[in-house]
Order: structure tokens, then sequence, then C-alpha cells
């Protein structure tokens, strides 16, 4: 199990690297949902089925698809992949790689527990219970949240 | 001790009072009058020192605190009066000379615009000096020490339109001022090592300064009288102050400035004694400003300055006096030199008076101008013949003593005897030559001339007159002095005598040689030697080193105050503000709107402040 | 190899990816990209540690995370479409360079 | 509420001069205002000794978050400035009465005394530095609206050089209280606090260094004089009187109740470098005096000079020193006060004050000429007027820490000597210079006089009798001596 925790996680890295690197942006795009059904794996791996799901529903699939959307509306512009940054690129790069050393100087690499930890069926369920008991008000914010976003993509002269 | 009588307070409370009468209402109402207050407060002054010499003749001496001055933890002053043999004796010389010089004044500032502002400038000159001489601790007297230099200050540069005597005027009392320094330090430090300034506390206990602490403080206090009292190093202000009116010079020279100094060394005597071979350290400097003034003085012609030599010649006698024989000679010296020296200087200033108009109203005049004055004033010549023998030392006149005790005192050492007797000769030589050539001799100044030389009227003559005979008669003083300051005078042995009354009669000889009687011509010898009298002039090149010394600072405040203020501090800050906007100027070139760059910028600052924390905690 | 050890860096490595991307991408859709890079990085450290302490407010953090990133992709695609007036060009980051309002 | 009145009345009044229906009402609100704040500030003088202890007359609120809390106290040196400050609020009002100055200006002297009143008064860092900061702002104002010539540019470098100053000096404040939080626990910014528990650690240095700049530059200190110059030759005369005589005060009282307080062990370690750039102070800046050709640049330079004495006699920590340097604020206040009104009179008429542009006034302005001799030899420290005592003692101080830098401070006498008298000479006795031919150079006038007759007053008082002053210092003075 820890072996495929360990599969999914590199494989995600290395789509994102991919992603970074492309030229097109559709190449970017399918790199992308390399890395988000990489992590859908990853929640999967760890018992948490739901979060799993959900990932692959609500983001390697609706916002994959509005992305592919958005890349459609507008021409190709293969020939610019980087900015026109006012500073050095090394020291654009430097900036990025500061930010992964930081995180990972931060966390307690090898930690607490070398075994993978599996969530329990009651977990998500306690979840469930959450989510629709004391948090319901949050569940509804987001849901409005969302409308609102739904209401942004509605053209002006519609 | 006994506490203070009536007489000690009127000592200060006239000459302040007068002062302030006269300041806030004769001078705006009657200018002409201020002269009256001024002379009832120097009467005053005179009858309650009179009065207190004769108390302390009897053996009375007083002293007494009039209020806290000071007060800050080890710091305490009190102003407070201390008249002892000493303070009274010097103080009734002064009074009585002050005086005189005083009523003198009155007519020969008569016809001067500013007579009511000199007489304010003079009367202080003549409160600080007796404030000076009653004060009964170090830091009192230095207050009227700094008054003396102020109120000479106002007076030698009191024809203020005269450049020269703005000039002199301040380097009076800057030079002053170096001397000061040495003074308060020395004040300074005798706080830190015993606590106390009072001279009762300091003298009464002669276990409170180890010799070498003696050692530095006395030095520190003779560098201050190094100044006051015109000594070898800080002489050079005095020759150059007789800038101001006659009267002030005489008051200068004979009774309120230049003693000052002297008195400070007789007051501190104790302590001078208990330092290691300070004493003939002084009496050696004494000894070299004595002939060295009476070299400058042979060699001068202006009659003013010829008698400010003089009196640098007669300081260094003084001076030699305190550091061979103790306080007898000096102080004794001091009082007779009072009167000599007031009368030779009033008696310049009548001679002035008199060549009024010859001189086309210039302030001093020159051997040269005058010449055969005896017939025109008689009581002037009288005056000034009195002072000159009193000066040279001619027995049996005032002179002839107190050079008789300083030599006595100086005769331990060779050289200090040497250069005595060579003061000795060198006086008679300088003031022979001056009373020749000004009295004597022919009248230079008729020639081209349509105006007469005039007796100077008698308000102005009588004062001298009886200057000089004070002078003269001086030597009665001796006994009572010495009495009064509690010593046996060391009288000269008959070698001392002999010697210096020969010394004293070749003076007279030389001088007669030496000066060539025919009128307006300059003596033989003089013109053959140029390069000599032009040394002379110059003081053997210590004058223009010491202005050079003050142009040297001078130059030194033109850099910093003009240079570096101007081209390094200025620039400095102003451009280091300009630093700013040009920053902000290549920065904003930078910023060019792109989103990446500010997300850029807002990450590393995110990551900066992120790592920074991390570190300190 | 220690399951927390690859959590980690997993999650540090996406979300400095996403970063490049903000940084170093003209294009805005890209931009967009590394922002849900770096939303991801962060649910997978929230998941992993819900899971670990058996929390459940955790994965239900994750999950309203979730659906405000959606929400937020949404929006940002909207305004991206909305400035774009070009019509021959993609959005860049360039392009929005002047403040008016 | 005693203390409050010190600093509230002025700053009340002040809206209300701006808002006065003319310039007449104005400026006779503010002189109400700033003779009734002087009468009041003397009257505490009885309350103050009815009590004991050092700080007296307390007054404060409750406590607030993180140790902020309204605090007024005053002691001997504070309540001393305090009527320095109401004096010479008053005297600059009085002296600059027949200008036709605006509202604002009336009002500006009035927030001038207020904020300077609440620094001497508040023992909390926070208000402390709240008013330190305020007290720029109307003189930027006094100095950039109603200034001569070069104004703007004094304004400007004025409030920069002293707000990076300020700016220091708040690192280091809140440096102090972080110090004193890692030391003891407890979040405060009492002075009274801070200062009986001494700062250490390893960052000690730093904030002890970041305080001495903050205050150095107001001071100021050698080599940070550079925005004094400028300032005091460009401010108008009323100006120049309250940024030399009460403002510079700031820094030195700045010294006196914080840093050597709270620093005591780095205050004597600090002795040598901070009384060497005393004495360079005094040495440097009577030196630039002498070169001066500017009256009021000149005094300017003899500010940084005097203030020398004032170091010196502070890190000396010797009571006589302390005790020397507290005088001195009060005399330098004095004097060099007066010197400038006397300038401000000579250029209001002339609109000259270059020491070449006149000569020979002692003959045309007997009055000028005495008081300006008068103020001068205060300056300059001759015995008997005020400035000697201060300079002695300091000097005094100075000598029982280092006789060698007593030796070389001395020097400043001599230098003092060689600037006053000269300038004194050149425009009184000296030929009659372009300006001073003008018709329009007359004596003092009633007033002009009334105000120098005022300052004459404790010019002689202190001199002769500095002993009540000395004793009012003395316990702050002995309990800072002694930690």
């Amino acid at each position: 199990m820890l072996t495929a925790f360990a599969l999914c996680g590199g494989l995600a890295v290395l789509f994102a690297a991919a992603a970074l690197i492309q030229k097109t942006l559709y190449g970017s795009a399918m790199c992308l949902m390399g890395v988000l059904l990489e992590v859908a794996a990853l929640f999967v791996l760890v018992g948490a089925d739901l979060m799993g799901f959900i990932q692959v529903l609500v983001y390697a699939g609706a916002v994959m698809v509005l992305i592919v959307i958005a890349i459609l509306s507008a021409p190709p512009n293969i020939a610019q992949r980087w900015t026109a940054s006012a500073f050095p690129k090394p020291a654009a790069w430097l900036v990025p790689l500061a930010v992964f050393a930081g995180l990972a100087s931060a966390g307690r690499m090898g930690g607490l527990e070398a075994a993978l930890p599996q969530a329990g069926a009651h977990l998500q369920r306690e979840m469930a219970g959450l989510l629709f008991g004391p948090w319901a008000l949050a569940v509804e914010a987001v849901g409005l949240l969302v409308l609102i976003a739904s209401l942004a993509v509605v053209r002006e002269d519609a | 001790m006994s506490p203070l009588p009536a007489a000690a307070l009127v000592l200060l409370a006239a000459p302040l009072a007068a002062l302030a009468f006269g300041f806030f209402v004769t001078h705006r109402v009657r200018p002409r009058t201020t002269h009256l207050p001024i002379l009832a407060s120097c009467a005053a002054v005179a009858a309650a020192s009179l009065a207190l010499l004769g108390g302390a003749l009897g053996g009375a001496s007083w002293s007494g605190r009039l209020f806290t001055w000071i007060s800050a933890a080890g710091v305490q002053v009190h102003f407070g009066l201390l008249l002892d043999p000493l303070s009274v004796s010097v103080l009734s010389m002064v009074a009585v000379v002050g005086f005189l010089i005083h009523i003198y004044a009155v007519g020969y500032m008569r016809h001067d615009a500013a007579f009511s502002r000199f007489f304010l400038y003079f009367h202080l000159f003549f409160f600080a000096m007796v404030g000076l001489l009653t004060s009964d601790n170090y830091l009192q007297l230095y207050l009227f020490w700094e008054g003396v230099g102020l109120a000479s200050f106002l007076l030698i540069g009191f024809w203020q339109h005269k450049p020269t005597a703005r000039a002199a005027a301040w380097k009076a009392f800057l030079t002053n001022r170096v001397g000061d320094v040495g003074f308060l330090l020395a004040i300074l430090l005798l706080f830190r090592w015993t606590g106390t300034v009072a001279f009762a506390d300091l003298f009464s206990n002669p276990s409170l300064l180890s010799s070498q602490k003696a050692f530095i403080v006395g030095f520190l206090l003779f560098w201050g009288a190094c100044a006051k009292s015109a000594q070898f190093p800080l002489y050079v202000w005095l020759p150059d102050a007789m800038e101001g009116p006659t009267p002030v010079s005489a008051l200068m020279h004979a009774a309120t400035m230049v003693t000052a100094g002297v008195f400070l060394l007789a007051r501190s005597y104790p302590l001078l004694e208990r330092a290691p071979g300070l004493l003939p350290f002084i009496a050696l400097v004494g000894a070299f400003t004595a002939v060295w003034g009476a070299v400058g003085a042979f060699f001068r012609k202006d009659i003013k300055r010829i008698l400010a030599y003089s009196t640098v010649s007669h300081l260094g006698l003084m001076t030699l006096g305190r550091g061979g024989g103790g306080v007898f000679p000096a102080v004794f010296h001091l009082i007779v030199h009072g009167f000599f020296k007031a009368a030779l200087f009033l008696c310049a200033g009548n001679v002035i008076h008199g060549l009024h108009d010859s001189l086309g109203g210039a302030p001093t005049a020159t051997v040269d101008d005058a010449g055969g004055l005896r017939a025109s004033m008689p009581m002037t010549f009288a005056a000034f013949t009195l002072g000159a023998v009193s000066l040279a030392g001619v027995p049996p006149f005032g002179g002839f003593w107190s050079k008789e005790f300083v030599l006595a005192g100086a005769f331990g050492t060779p050289a200090l005897a040497a250069l005595g007797l060579l003061t000795a000769l060198g006086s008679s030589l300088y003031i022979g030559r001056m009373l020749f050539l000004t009295f004597l001799g022919r009248r230079s100044w008729q020639k081209g001339h349509a105006a007469h030389a005039h007796e100077a009227p008698p308000v102005m003559w009588v004062p001298v007159l009886l200057l000089s005979l004070g002078g003269a008669l001086a030597g009665f003083l001796a006994a009572p002095l010495a009495r009064l300051l509690g010593v046996e005078p060391h009288h000269a042995s008959h070698t001392v005598t002999a010697l210096s009354i020969a010394s004293m009669a070749a003076g007279f000889g030389l001088a007669w040689a030496a000066a060539d009687l025919a009128p307006g011509g300059e003596p033989a010898w003089r013109s053959r030697h140029p390069a000599l009298l032009e040394a002379v002039e110059s003081d053997f090149g210590w004058q223009p080193f010491c202005d050079r010394a003050a142009g040297a600072v001078a130059g030194a405040a033109r850099f910093l105050g003009d240079i570096v203020e101007g081209s390094i501090w200025d620039p400095g800050t102003e451009d280091a503000a300009a630093a700013f906007p040009a920053l902000s100027e290549v920065l904003g070139r930078r910023a060019r709107g792109i989103l990446n760059d500010y997300a850029l910028l807002m990450t590393a600052g995110a990551a900066g402040l992120a790592i920074l924390v991390s570190l300190c905690f | 190899m220690n399951a927390e050890l690859v959590a980690w860096a997993a999650a540090s490595a996406l979300f400095s990816i996403g970063t490049a991307f903000l940084l170093l991408r003209r294009q805005l859709v890209a931009m967009v990209v590394g922002i849900e890079l770096m939303v991801n990085a962060a649910n997978i450290l929230i998941v992993f540690h819900a899971v670990r302490r058996a929390d459940p407010q955790g994965l239900a953090v994750a999950l309203l995370a979730l659906a405000a990133a959606a929400a937020e992709v949404v929006v940002g695609f909207a305004l991206i479409l909305s400035m774009r007036n070009d019509e021959n060009e993609a959005p860049e980051s360039s392009h929005l360079r002047e403040l008016s309002g | 509420m005693l203390l409050t009145g010190l600093w509230a009345l002025p700053m009340l009044t002040a809206p209300l001069v701006w808002a006065a229906p003319s310039r007449r009402a104005a400026r006779l609100l503010a002189l109400a205002a700033s003779s009734a704040v002087l009468l009041y500030s003397i009257w505490l003088w009885g309350p103050f000794s009815a009590e004991e202890g050092l700080l007296r007359l307390h007054e404060s609120g409750a406590p607030g978050a993180y140790g902020l809390r309204y605090h007024l106290a005053v002691d001997g040196v504070s309540l001393s400035l305090c009527w320095l400050t109401a004096f010479l609020s008053l005297v600059s009002i009085v002296a600059t009465w027949s200008d036709e100055r605006p509202n604002a200006y009336w009002a500006a002297f009035l927030a001038l005394e207020a904020a300077l009143m609440g620094v001497f008064l508040m023992q909390n860092l926070f208000w402390f530095y709240v008013f330190w900061d305020a007290a720029l702002i109307p003189m930027f104002f006094i100095i950039g609206l109603w200034g001569s010539g070069n104004r703007r540019r004094a304004a400007f470098k004025f409030i920069l050089y002293t707000f990076v100053g300020g700016l220091t000096l708040l690192l280091g404040l809140v440096g102090l209280v972080a110090l004193h939080h890692q030391a003891t626990g407890a979040w405060t910014w009492e002075i009274p606090e801070l200062t009986r528990a001494t700062a250490s650690g390893p960052w000690a240095p730093y904030v002890f260094l970041a305080i001495a700049a903050g205050f150095a530059v107001k001071v100021p200190v050698f080599p940070l004089h550079n925005w004094l110059p400028d300032a005091h030759t460009e401010a108008p005369a009323a100006g120049s009187v309250m940024l030399a005589g009460a403002m510079l005060k700031m820094g030195v009282y700045g010294l006196m109740r914080i840093l050597v307080p709270a620093f005591p062990a780095l205050s004597a370690a600090a002795l040598p470098w901070a009384a060497g750039l005393g004495v360079a102070s005094i040495l440097y800046g009577a030196l630039c005096a002498m070169a001066q050709k500017d009256l009021k640049r000149l005094i300017a330079f003899t500010s940084v000079s005097h203030m020398g004495f004032c170091i010196v006699g502070i890190f000396s920590l010797t009571p006589e020193g302390l005790s020397g340097a507290a005088l001195q604020m009060i005399n330098h206040g004095l004097s060099t006060g007066g010197l400038f009104l006397l300038v401000g009179f000579l250029y209001e008429r002339a609109h000259a004050r270059g020491l070449d542009d006149f000569g020979g006034l002692a003959q045309s302005a007997p009055w000028f000429a005495f008081f300006f001799a008068f103020v001068m030899l205060s300056s300059i420290g001759l015995p008997g007027l005020n400035g000697f005592v201060g300079e002695a003692l300091s000097l005094y101080g100075l000598l029982r820490a280092s006789p060698p830098l007593a030796a070389a401070a001395s020097l400043g006498a001599v230098l003092a000597a060689a600037y006053g008298l000269p300038s004194f000479q050149r425009v009184f006795w000296a030929p009659p210079g372009p300006a001073s031919r003008s018709p329009l150079v007359r004596d003092l006038t009633f007033r002009e006089q009334a105000v120098l007759w005022t300052l004459a007053v404790p010019i002689v008082g202190l001199g002769l009798f500095p002993k009540p002053l000395l004793d009012l210092v003395a316990p702050a003075v002995q309990s800072l001596a002694q930690r």
C-alpha cells in the first residue's frame, strides 16, 4: 500500500512538472488532469474513498471541462510560454525552489508514523454527520458561493 | 577670625549700588554726571579699606559667608568674604590708587562723548578687582577674575572705531581665557581631590593634597596667573592693551588687572609651597619675563608701550619675588609698583593730553613726538621723575626697597641673581631713556607745529603727584606690611645692595649715552642694527608666532565650518535623502505591471518572512 | 519508506510547482492551473492528517475547500474570458497592466 | 488632573486660535493661553513640593492592553523643563507680537508647547513617543511656512532627519519593552517600571545604541547635527527660540529619563565614547561657529557646542555632572533663546543677518548692544551669569570620570570667547555695514526690552543663585547617579 501511495505521489509530481514545461495549454491541461487523478488515487489509498470520488467528479471532471472550454475560447498562442518578467529568469526560478525548501524543512520529515494510515468506515460517516449537522451553515455558504460563481459566467448581454 | 564688619560689606555694596544707579539713572538722565556716584563709591571703598587696614594692623582679620552659590552633591561653594592681612593690604593699595585714577579720569575723559559709559566700565573693572581681592574661595575668585577680564575687554576696546583697539580687546580676552582654562581646571581638580575650594579649608589642612597633586594644581594656577599677570608665554596681550584710554592702562597696569595674577599666587602660596620644584620654576619664569620685558621696553618708542613692557618686566620681578622669597617681597613690590606705575602711566596720559593738538588727536605718542617737556609741564615732569627714580630703584625711593627684598630672595640661585641684576640695570636703562627723551632734550614737537604743549589741569596732575609721592615714600610701608603679613623680612646683604645700586647707576649711565637728545634724530646705534630692532619689535618672533597660532585655529575653524560642513555633512545628508527618490526611480522602471512579477515579489517576501520567523524561534 | 515523508514531499513539490506556474507562466489560464495545483497540494496534506488522526473535521474542511476551489476556478475563468477583447491573442498576464476604475 | 492641564490647555486652545475670527483675536487668545500655562506651571510648584518621593503628582488612567497606559508624573528635572517650555512659549509669542501672522502661526506655537509638555510629562513610553513625534509637526509648519528664504529645504531636511532619528528611537523603545518582557515576562510601557529592572542580554547593546542614536539626533550630538544649522537659520525668530530653547532639550531629557536609567551598566561602559562625542560636539560646534558669517547659523552652531556639555555631564554619571546637565538645559534655553530673539529683532528691522551686513550698532542702538553682549556673555559661560554654573558642573562631572577629556572640553571655553566676542564686535563695534545704515535699524522698542528683561532676570538669577534649581533637580540626579 505504501509503495502504491509513494508511486501515486511521485506520478502526481511528475505530471505537475510536465504541465509546467508544456508548450501548449492543452498539454498543460492534460498533464493537470493526470495530477488530479493521481491525487484522487492518493485519497483512495488512505481510505478516504468519498474524497477520491468527489476529486474525480469535481476536479478531473467539471473543472477540467471548464479549463478546456477556456482554452478553446481563446486563440492558441504557442510561441510564448514564459512570462516577460522584469526580473532575471534564474531569480524567478529561485523563488519556487525556496518555497519548496521552506515547506520541506517545515514539515517533520519522517515524523510520527511510518505506516500508511487508513480511514475507518466510520470516519466518512462522521464527516457526513458533521457536514449536515453542525457544519450545515458552512455547507450552505459554499453552496451559495458555487451558485454565485455559476452566475458569473452568464454574459452581460444574455 | 571675626565676623564681617559693616565696612566689609561696603566694599561690595558701594560699587554695586553706584553701578546700578549710574546705569539706570544718570546714564539715561544726565550722562555727564555719571562719575559722581562712582567717585562716591570709590571714596567709600577707599575709606572702608583703610579702616579695615587699621583694624588689620591691630591684629584683626575677618571672614564671613554671605550665601550659598552652588550646591550640587560634592560641589558646595559659598559666597563669602575673606579679609585677612594679605587681602586687606593689597586692597588698600588698589582702593587708594584706583580712587586717584578715577579722579584723574574725570579730567582725562571730560571731552569724550562716551564719558558716562566709560565710567561705568571703569568702575566695573574696579569692582571686579575689589571682589577678587576679598573672595574667600577659588571659584568666587574665578568669578571676579573673569569679571576683570570682561571689563578689560570693554575698556581696551573702548574706542570701538579703531580696528587696533578692537583687535587688542579681543586678544586680551582670548589670551586671558587661555590662562583661565588652567585656572578653572585647577579649581575643578581641587574639588576632586579635596572636596573644597575655600581658602580657609585648603590652607588650614596641609595634608589635603599630596605634593604631586599640589604641583599639578599649583602649575595650573600659575598658568592662569601667567595670562592675567602677563608672564612669559602669555604676556602677549599686555603691550597691545594700551589701545584703551590712558586711565585704563594706568588702572590695568597698576591696580586692577595684572596684579590679580600676582595676588592669586600670593594667595595660593601655602599650596605652592607644598609642590616640590614649583617655586623655583615660577621664579625662573618670572626672572626671564623680567629681562624679556626690560629688553622690550628699552627699544620701544611709543611711550605707553614702553611703560607696558616695563610692567611686564616688573610683574616678572614680582613673580621672581614670589618664587624666591615668599609672599612678602612680591606683595610689597606689587604695592609699590601700583603707586609708581599708576603715576607713570598718568604722566604719559598728561603728555598725550598736553600734546593733543600737535599730535592731531592721536591717542598715543612716541618719545620722538615729545621732548623737552620739563618746562611746559612742570608738575607732570616732577611726578614722572619721582615715579621713574622709584621704578629704577634709586635709594631711598620706594622701588629701591622692594627691589632689595626681591633680589635678596633671588640671591640664593646664581642664575636668578644674574637675571635680577640684569632687570635692575634694564629698569633704569629704559626708564632713564624715556625720561631723558621725553622731558629733557629739545622740543621736537614745536617744529612745524603751531600748537604748544601745555600742562594738564589740576584734576589731572594732583592725583598724579600724589601717586608718585606714594611710590616714592612707599619704602616706609615695608615694616608695617611685614608685620601685617607676619613675616620677618629677609634683608638684603650689603653685597646685594651694592650690586643693585651699581647696576641701577650703570643703567642710567647707559641710558644717557644711548638716548640721543638731538630732536627727531635716530641715534646712530639704532640705525646701524635694523635687524635687531625688527627682532625686538616682534618680541623675537614670539608675537608673530602667537598670531600664527591663532590664525591656525581660525583656519581650522574655517576648514570645519565651511568646507567640512558645506561639502561633507550637508551633501552627505542631503544626498542620502535624495538617494531614496533615485532608488524609487530605479525600482519603478522595473515595475511594468506584469502580474507574475507582483506574485513573485509577494511570494519572495512571504517566504523571506517565513524563513526569518523560523530562524528567530 | 515513511508515509508522512511521502505525503509531505509530494505536497511540497506540488505546491512549489504551482508557485512556479504562478510566477513564470505567461498565460492567465496556466496561472489558474498553478493555483489548482497549490489547492490540491494543501488538500493532500489535510486529508492525510485527517485520516491519521481519525478526525472527520479534516475531511469536512477538505471537502469544503475543494468546492470553494471549484467555485474560484469558475469565477477566474469568467474573468479571463470577459477581459478578452482582442480576438487574436490568448489572455496573458501582461494584458492586465493598468488600473482603471 | 493636575498635570493633564499642562498639555491639554494649549492643545485645546490651539484649534480655537486657528478658528478665531480675526488675527488680533487669535494672537490675544494665544497670549492668554500661554500666560495661563506659565502661571499654572509655576503654581504647580506648590502641590509638587507638598508631595514626597521622586516622581510626584502622579496621574494615571486604567491600564490598557500590552501595558499601554495614560500616566503622567514629574520630578525636578521635568518640572523645570516644563517651566522652561512655558516661559519660552510665552516669550516667543510676545516677541513676535507685532507681526501680522496668520491664525495658524499662533496655533502652531500652542500645539508645539502642548507636544513638548507631553514629552516632559508622560511616564509611559508609548505616549512619550506619540508626543515626541507630534512635536515635529508644528515645527515643520513653523519652519516651512513662516521661515525665511530657504525655508522649504530646511523644513524638509528637518523633518526627514529628525523623523528618521525618531524611527530609530521607536525601534529602540520597542526593543526596550521586548527586553523587559524577556527578563520579567510582563509587557509594560511604563517608564518607571522599565527603568527599575535594568535591561540586559545579548540584544541590549543594540537597543541601547538605537535609543541613544534616536536621542542624539535631537540633542544633537556631533556627527548627527547636520539638520540643526539649516533648521535654526531658516526658522522664524520665535521658531528658532522654541527649537533651540525647548526642543533640543527633548533629546537630553530622554537620555536622562530613559536611556541612562534603563541601561546603567552600558551607559557607564559607553562613557569614553559618549563623553568623547560630547567633547567633540563642544569643540566642533565652537570651531564651526567661529567660521560662520550668518548670525543665526553662528548661534545654531553654538547650540551644538553647548549641548555637548549636557552630554558630557550626563555620561559622567556623577551627581554633579548630571546636575550640571540639568542646569545647562535651562541655561541654554534662556541664553540661546535670548540670542535668537535678538537676531530676530535685528532681522525684522534690516532683513539681513550676515555679520558683515552690520557694524557700529552700539552707537545707534545701545540697548541692543547691551542685551546682545549680556546674553552672549551668558552663553559663553561668564561666571556670574547662568551659563557658567552648568558648564562648570558638567565639566567637573567629566573631570571625575575622565580627566583628559575634561581638559579637552575646557578648551571649549577658549573657543567660546573666540566666536562670541568677535561676532559682538563685528555687529556692534566695527564700522557700519550696508544694513546698519538703514534708518529702519532702531533701538529696541519697549515691548522688546520688556521681553529681554524678563529673560535677563533668570539669567542673572541662575548665575548667582542656582541653588533652588539645583535643589529641585537634586533628588532625581542622585537616584540616577546611584544606579
